[in-house]
């Protein structure tokens, strides 16, 4: 069970939380302006990293608050949480790692 | 190849086993092949044996990072069964049980396919209506499947609690008798020794880290921790990790990778016959020729490369596993471990063509591939010789993604009102 | 009460607490303080089971948690039955019942031992080599015959009657093992006042030092500074101490498993003790100080009962005052079995020492054990063991440097010690992810970089002196506390060091013995190089194609001596052929510890409603709908289900019923953006509702798929009522908050729950209107002022409700939404006040028949994640003029625009009173072959009453086309003809709504 | 009338009787008489509301027994009145926040409260919440949503001292959330001693 610092809550239990996939995945202001590809894309295609990843989280069990955080999807460590709408203090590396 | 058999056995017994050889040869890579398979699991092994015994292209090679099937295949809680809703996973699912059905023979190595059965608890009034839709719907698709009344249920399976005590009582079931299970190792070892009999290179702990492609933007060959391999074509077969090696060919795939965790008790004598899954509490449950029972649990909610899930994992599944069968809770849990399972938007697969030409593709798998080994083998091997996919393969295509032609199993299953 | 094995002295047992239990029905006697396997030594019995395989006679090879073979069926009374439990770790009390396993008829006379002449047959992986032909022979013969050989004990088949807990626990420094290293690294951490947790396996804290008789700590015996030790960290607040308590697991972020065993060892335990307690430690530091494991030595029948390992013999003497023998070989390659060979002798049993090393290897201790006056033979190698329920004598020669060996001789014994060297128990480490490092001067793997925040201590990172491990322990406890205090301690020195050995050298021919490596498994040195012949090169490979390190005990006695074997074979160094990666558990862990409470009532919870008592009063049956239990039926005396639905159907059409609808979703959505925010998630438009007024709404997911509906309620321009499906409440509202949150924080809208505050009472049919006027008021009923799909606050029988005119019967309905405190009372007074009009309660079933006898749609049975709008025909519903809501875009993708798509359409049977199956497939055509085209499934289907007939809805290919057509839906016998039908079937023109 | 019936006779879902084990295990289970609650959200926030303080850090509770006021996230409060201030306590906290966007939700039937008490009240309550409970990270004065077995609760614990927790659920996990404090309460026994017994 991982152990996740809310940026309200502080750490806490990973069973409190739920995961919303990739975060900075903004929804197009104007879906119709999308091709079915591009539209697919938005949907469906996610970062799978080896590596950093910057992933969704709500604190559902707690202060109710979505929030993004940057973490290294080979150890599972986290390296930071920061708030919905926020960017992260480094860029996750979006590349995969070999 | 040497030919396992009782005599073989036998004779080889009287000196002492001395003369059994290598099951699969350990050659150096090639220049260059015609094909080149990345990833060496169950499904790559047997794509390498049908494009050696179906199509007669033999000059292959099958890369894998670590050991042959040390991935999902080898880490699999084995069920196999093919009582799939849509037209499209059931022919699929089909094909591959019937491929088993004479694995053993057809390998020359004894996959200890055991034919005991899978049935699934309905335990409440939407359960029994979506199976009962898998009962009729897999009856027309020619795919054995019965609906057993909770009695019949408790006669297939005297373990199973009916007495209707339970937080979900159980209603009744569905049964397909010619589903089952089989040996997850001996599956890509006697690919394996096939394909390489047949000609087959099988490289062990050679990882690819590069795919390089011509000015046209078409794979050409692999960069591997073993040199630059060429390659005619290249079948990507990576499973968890599927979308970092199509992320060498700037292919973005709709895939994620999560922890998926299983665990087997103390090898018991038989009290289990069969396979029992329940989804409404989330459990499923055998037990081995070795006598354990073999218990799978489900995917953490992230993804993650560690083949480490959390502890509340396994403890959901097993208040599961006690709740329909409480006479397990004195059972101890002998060994845990995870995979990583590669899963799409419809949790369907997607096998066949991708962007980049020559680069082909078989993954998205997700929790439930193994039983689709060796029709999954069978029909990527048509793709790769052929480039184009075999009928069967047809509709698990990337482009359904884009079009919303999706193959949603789940979906269908599993929505509470 | 003979013992006749028992030491006259010695051991931390308590002679003046005799204990008896049975072993295969025969009366065992021990002491306070005895293990089973202690308690059977004393006895003289060796013999204790049968191997997994070849049915080997086998006996306890260990005092610990590695034990592989002394596995027992343990009975501690009804329903208190379970199998394969070490008798090294189960504590000896008065009333066990133990069995020994696997074995037919009886453990002494073992008709499975043929295997053990059939075994140059049966060698590693032979079944997947035969059992192949005839093919239908596998299921039928074969393999039953296989999985009636193997398993060891007898699963459990009674329901457990103990109780299991769980604790979810913090601290600052949690320290396993309570062994030298372990006391210290807690006494350091206990000292800085942090919360410390030290968990300990055996039912005695102190490890090593149990057997300890011989070293000093610090000028004292080693007994004497344990029990201060003890006593100093059992008085300080700040530390919990847990005996019995394996720590099994560790897992990400320092969260760390425990099983504690609370009961089991006693004979009288309180009625409400649980048997075992789950320990989930968040720890923000963990010393890992879990101690070590002697290796066994390979040789030719290496298995035989009496034959231990070195330290076992040694632990069974000191700490349990147990002989396992008057004439005892140690066998070893290293010096800790020359201390155990000291040990012996000083209690007065023969003892001679054969060691492999030559002379000038060996160390103090070969000077110290011969001046004792025992036989010493260095240079020399085991060729075997005589003997067959018990070793009678090991055969041993010199070995010369070249491997050769010389003359045999046989040393007659009942009991040997062997010792290949140890093993740092460096499986928690694994588990964490740290990188294991080889260390050829140790001949083992020890942690090396770590991956949390741990460090390891003692034995088990390779310090084997006692003095460096008490240092080494009381400085990693101190760091881990944060503090950089380090104490000095002085020790007597212990013997170290020994020769790496895989098999031990032998003039036999190796493919004619048998030198065992994992004894539970029956796997042979031969059985390790057949495979790397075969080309299993990899560990991972060879494990799992061999078995080996695959048993109850995983591997702990056999891993490093299987690797090693491996490595010889292919002539690699050790760390070449890989390590195996350590999984949870450490030791086998019941599934009852891990589920702790959550069984029966506490599974999962059931969800009820305020009516539910009423409801179970009046005879209701109940069905499961996600948490909840709803009241399925209302069966009268002498009534089945079809007779109570057509009952409950008639009185609604007829007079009214009353239905529990409490378990709908609510959600109240204030602010001032909601009419905008509800504009975006739903497909029809909000912004012109106007209060007091509902509307059906429809919600998709962003791929176009329906994900919920239901009645939504204006209550004031910036508050909204929403209902959802009962199943789908908290997903809604989990789909409401992402949005709102991450997508348009920018909307000034707040969602709160009030699914339980509201309690939600359906009064429908003709009546319902003259049912509830008395009781209602401050709100105008008259058609008029209260039109269908309109919402009014007011009071019923005095309590502030909102009232919806609203119909899921195609009836004149209400649904008065009460608060849930007060909706029992209110659900009494009005079905009193509808007694007059014949007021009927109805359930779950009933309402499903009077929704679909009017086409109404239930999501989640109509629609199953796959379904549009359009496929359900409520495209109508999409507002046109809004440029964007959540699932729009995708509802133009080509594959959801194409034709063919399933429609929903009504199904009637040529046989009126045939009722269809729900998931009936349809064909258009019966003669076609199989795989046969299906058009699509039914839905739903119900005998209505009020149609006097059956009627079915239906998801069809291209149905809205199909009007009139005849399709062929399946049934358990065969196809019957339906004709395709609106899906309406009552009241088409929605009249009786209006009544 | 109104008010009258609304807040008198409500019928709860748990019996107030608490468990007789609870001296001897020192744990008290005591289920909480009708109260009345009030979910509140507001952004940007006043200092305080009807009196009661919305500027504190979240996570902490504020008020007395009589009334509360627990701040659960950055916009979010739970309010706990006794039965018979609630309405005029509702009503002052709406009149100070008239103007700015807010919600006050009368969620008191809602939601079911139980006492939990006595020196080992922490052990039964961390056999299903895996917060830390210790003084230093859960002192009294804290207040948070969390998870106890499979429901969700909000768990405060009061000003003072001894250890006095309040467990509050939604009611129709009142059952299930009482049952587990019920078995947690049994299964807490004292951990194993150092010695063999």
């Amino acid at each position: 069970m991982l152990l996740i610092a809310c940026p309200h809550c502080g750490n806490r239990p990973e069973t409190e939380f739920r995961c919303g996939g990739q975060a900075h995945i903004a929804r197009p202001t104007d879906p119709a302006a999308l091709d079915d590809a591009a539209w697919s894309e938005h949907l469906f295609v996610r970062a799978n990293p080896r590596g950093v990843h910057a992933e969704r989280w709500c604190h559902v069990h707690g202060c109710g608050r979505w929030f993004n955080a940057l973490r290294d999807t080979v150890s599972d460590r986290f390296i930071e949480t920061y708030p919905a709408g926020a960017e992260p203090s480094r860029s996750p590396d979006l590349q995969t790692r070999a | 190849m040497r030919r396992f058999s009782l005599s073989s056995l036998l004779s080889e017994s009287l000196r002492g086993h001395q003369g059994w050889g290598r099951q699969w040869r350990d050659p150096q890579p090639k220049p260059a092949y015609d094909v080149v398979i990345v990833g060496g699991g169950g499904h790559g092994l047997a794509t390498a044996y049908y494009l050696a015994t179906v199509h007669g292209i033999t000059n292959v090679a099958v890369l894998e990072k670590g050991w042959i099937g040390g991935g999902n295949t080898g880490r699999n809680t084995t069920i196999i069964r093919s009582n799939y809703l849509y037209d499209e996973s059931a022919a699929l699912y089909e094909h591959a049980l019937k491929l088993w059905e004479g694995l053993s023979q057809e390998l020359n190595y004894n996959v200890m396919f055991s034919q005991r059965g899978v049935l699934m608890l309905a335990h409440n009034i939407h359960d029994v209506q979506s199976f009962k839709r898998h009962v009729y719907a897999n009856r027309l698709n020619g795919i054995d499947n019965e609906w057993l009344s909770k009695e019949e249920c408790k006669a297939f399976c005297p373990p199973i609690d009916i007495s209707g005590t339970l937080r979900y009582p159980v209603l009744g079931g569905a049964l397909q008798r010619r589903a089952g299970t089989a040996r997850h190792d001996a599956v890509a070892w006697g690919y394996a020794r096939g394909a390489d009999a047949r000609g087959v290179d099988i490289i062990q702990n050679c990882e690819v880290k590069g795919i390089r492609r011509d000015a046209s933007g078409a794979a050409i060959g692999v960069e591997t921790t073993r040199g630059y391999i060429g390659a005619g074509r290249i079948g990507v077969v990576a499973a968890g990790h599927t979308s970092t090696v199509m992320a060498m060919a700037d292919v973005r795939m709709p895939l994620e990778s999560y922890p998926l965790q299983a665990l087997v008790s103390e090898p018991v004598k038989p009290v289990f016959p069969c396979v029992v899954m329940s989804n409404a509490v989330h459990a499923y449950i055998s037990q081995s020729d070795k006598g354990e029972l073999v218990i799978g649990a489900g995917t953490d909610q992230y993804t993650s490369y560690s083949q480490q899930g959390g502890l509340h994992i396994t403890t959901h599944t097993l208040d599961a596993i006690c709740e329909v069968f409480p006479q397990f809770t004195r059972m101890r849990m002998l060994r845990s471990w995870g995979g990583i399972v590669d899963v799409t938007p419809d949790r369907s697969p997607i096998i066949g063509k991708t962007p980049v030409p020559n680069l082909f593709v078989n993954c998205g798998w997700g929790t439930g591939g193994f039983k689709a080994t060796p029709g999954s083998g069978h029909v990527f091997a048509h793709t790769l010789a052929k480039a184009e996919p075999h009928p069967i393969n047809a509709p698990f295509t990337l482009d359904r993604f884009r079009t919303g032609r999706l193959i949603d199993e789940a979906a269908a299953a599993a929505v509470a009102h | 009460m003979a013992q006749p094995f028992r030491l006259s002295r010695g051991g931390r047992i308590d002679r003046t607490r005799p204990i008896r239990f049975t072993f295969n029905g025969r009366d065992v006697h021990g002491f306070q303080g005895d293990t089973v396997a202690s308690a059977l030594l004393a006895e003289g019995r060796h013999l204790v089971g049968r191997s997994f395989k070849y049915h080997r006679p086998r006996g306890i090879l260990s005092h610990g948690s590695d034990e592989p073979s002394a596995l027992l069926s343990v009975d501690r009374g009804p329903g208190r039955i379970d199998p394969n439990n070490r008798a090294s770790v189960v504590e000896a009390r008065d009333g066990l019942k133990t069995r020994s396993q696997n074995h037919w008829p009886s453990l002494e006379h073992d008709i499975g031992a043929v295997n053990d002449l059939l075994s140059p047959v049966f060698v590693a992986g032979f079944y997947y080599k035969t059992f192949m032909w005839p093919r239908k022979f596998w299921d039928k013969v074969y393999e039953p015959f296989i999985r009636a050989a193997a398993g060891l004990g007898k699963a459990p088949t009674e329901a457990d009657p103990d109780r299991y807990a769980n604790r979810h626990a913090h601290c600052d420094v949690l320290v396993v093992g309570a062994g030298p290293a372990g006391l210290a690294a807690a006494l350091a951490a206990a000292r800085t006042g942090k919360r410390v947790i030290l968990a300990d396996e055996q039912a005695e804290p102190g490890g090593a030092l149990l057997h300890e008789t011989r070293a000093e700590i610090d000028g004292r015996p080693a007994s004497d500074w344990l029990a201060a030790t003890l006593a100093d960290l059992d008085a300080r607040e700040n530390v919990i101490l847990l005996s019995r308590t394996t720590v099994f697991g560790y897992y990400n972020h320092n969260h760390v498993a425990m099983a504690e065993r609370v009961t089991d060892h006693l004979p009288n335990a309180s009625g409400t003790a649980p048997r075992e307690r789950l320990w989930q430690v968040r720890a923000a530091e963990v010393v890992l100080a879990g101690g070590s494991h002697e290796r066994p030595l390979v040789f030719a029948d290496n298995d035989r009962p009496g034959i231990l390992l070195a330290e076992s013999v040694r632990v069974f003497v000191n700490r349990y005052g147990v002989a396992p023998g008057r004439r005892i070989v140690f066998a070893t390659s290293g010096a800790s079995a020359y201390t155990a060979a000291l040990d012996a002798k000083a209690a007065g049993l023969h003892v001679a020492l054969v060691d492999l090393r030559p002379e000038a290897d060996c160390g103090p201790e070969l000077r110290q054990l011969r001046a004792a006056g025992v036989e010493v033979l260095t240079g020399h190698t085991v060729i075997g063991s005589k003997g067959a329920k018990r070793v009678t004598g090991l055969l041993v020669a010199p070995v010369g440097s070249d491997g050769r060996c010389g003359g045999h001789r046989l040393l007659p014994c009942d009991c040997v010690g062997m010792s290949g060297g140890w093993t740092p128990a460096v499986h928690l480490f694994s588990q964490s992810r740290g990188k294991l490092v080889y260390d050829a001067e140790l001949d083992a793997f020890v942690p090396g970089t770590s991956a949390q925040a741990e460090r390891s201590a003692g034995s088990a990172k390779g310090t084997y002196d006692l003095a460096a491990c008490l240092g080494e322990g009381y400085a990693a406890g101190a760091a881990a506390a944060g503090s950089a205090e380090r104490r000095a301690f002085t020790a007597t020195p212990t013997a170290t060091g020994f020769l790496p050995v895989r098999a031990m050298p032998t003039d036999a021919n190796p493919t004619k013995i048998r030198a065992f490596v994992d004894f539970q498994n029956d796997v042979t040195a031969k059985d390790i190089k057949l495979a790397v012949r075969e080309g299993f090169h990899s560990i991972e490979h060879v494990k799992r194609y061999t078995t080996t390190g695959m048993a109850t005990d995983q591997g702990k006695t056999s891993n490093m001596n299987a690797l090693g074997i491996v490595a010889g074979q292919l002539d690699k160094a050790l760390p070449g052929v890989g390590t195996t990666t350590f999984r949870p558990p450490y030791t086998p862990v019941t599934f009852g510890a891990l589920v702790g409470p959550a069984r029966h009532a506490l599974f999962d919870p059931i969800r009820t409603t305020p009516i539910h008592g009423w409801a179970e009063a009046h005879g209701a049956l109940f069905e499961n709908v996600a948490l909840w239990r709803r009241a399925w039926y209302f069966p009268k005396p002498g009534e089945d289900m079809h007779a109570a639905v057509a009952r409950e159907c008639a009185a609604v059409r007829e007079g009214v019923g009353i239905f529990d609808a409490s378990t709908l979703g609510k959600i109240e959505i204030v602010g001032p953006d909601a009419a905008e925010f509800m504009n975006r998630l739903y497909i029809n438009p909000w912004l012109k509702l106007e209060p007091g007024r509902c509307r059906y709404g429809l919600m998709l997911k962003e791929d176009g798929y329906i994900l919920d509906d239901g009645v939504v309620a204006r209550v004031a321009p910036d508050c909204f009522h929403v209902t959802t499906t009962t199943g789908g409440a908290a997903r809604v509202l989990a789909h409401m908050e992402d949005y709102l949150q991450t997508e348009w924080p920018d909307l000034q809208v707040f969602l709160t729950s009030t699914t339980e505050q509201w309690a939600v009472i359906a009064l429908q049919g003709p009546k319902a209107r003259a049912v509830i006027a008395p009781l209602v008021e401050g709100i105008d009923l008259s058609p008029e002022a209260f039109p269908h799909m309109a919402m009014r606050t007011g009071t019923i029988c005095g309590v502030p409700i909102r009232l919806f005119r609203v119909s899921f019967t195609g009836e004149l309905g209400f649904e008065i939404n009460v608060p849930a405190d007060q909706a029992r009372a209110v659900w009494e007074a009005v079905y009193a006040a509808g007694e007059p009009y014949g007021i009927t309660p109805y359930g779950t079933e009933t309402m499903h028949v009077l929704r679909a006898e009017k086409g109404y749609i239930i999501v989640g049975q109509e629609t199953d994640g796959t379904v549009t709008p359009d496929d359900v025909g409520l495209a109508g519903m999409i507002a046109k003029a809004k440029k964007d809501f959540v699932g729009k875009r995708s509802l133009s993708r080509p594959d959801v625009v194409a034709a063919g798509r399933k429609q929903l359409v009504g199904l009637v049977t040529e046989d009126p009173k045939r009722v269809l199956d729900e998931g009936a497939q349809i064909v258009a055509d019966t003669d076609q072959p199989i795989p046969m085209t299906m058009l699509g499934h039914v839905t739903s289907s119900y005998w209505s009453p009020n149609c006097g007939r059956s009627i079915a809805m239906a998801l069809v290919a291209d149905g809205r086309a199909l009007q009139g057509s005849t399709l062929h839906v399946t049934t358990p016998e065969g196809f019957i003809s339906v004709t395709v039908v609106d899906p309406v079937f009552l009241d088409p023109k929605g009249e009786r709504i209006n009544a | 009338m109104l008010e009258a019936r609304y807040r008198t006779a409500r019928a709860l879902p748990l019996a107030r009787t608490a468990l007789p084990e609870g001296q001897r295990s020192g744990i008290l289970i005591q289920p909480a008489v009708a109260e009345g609650r009030f979910s509140l959200r507001v952004r940007d926030p006043a200092a305080a509301a009807g009196g009661l303080p919305l500027d504190r850090p979240i996570n902490t509770l504020a008020g007395d027994d009589r009334c509360w006021i627990a701040r659960l996230g950055p916009d979010e409060w739970l309010i706990g009145t006794a039965e018979a201030e609630a309405d005029h306590r509702a009503a002052a906290v709406a009149a100070d926040l008239a103007g700015r966007a807010h919600a006050l939700v009368d969620v008191s039937h809602r939601n079911v409260g139980i006492d939990v008490s006595g020196a080992r009240a922490a052990v039964a309550l961390n056999a299903g919440c895996p917060l830390d409970l210790g003084e230093a990270a859960f002192p009294a004065g804290s207040a948070t949503r969390t998870l106890l077995g499979k429901a969700e609760i909000v768990l405060i614990r009061r000003p003072g001292d001894a250890p006095r927790y309040r467990v509050e659920c939604w009611r129709s996990f009142a059952t299930y959330v009482h049952g587990f404090l019920t078995e947690a309460a049994l299964g807490a026994g004292p951990e194993g001693r150092v010695r063999p017994q």
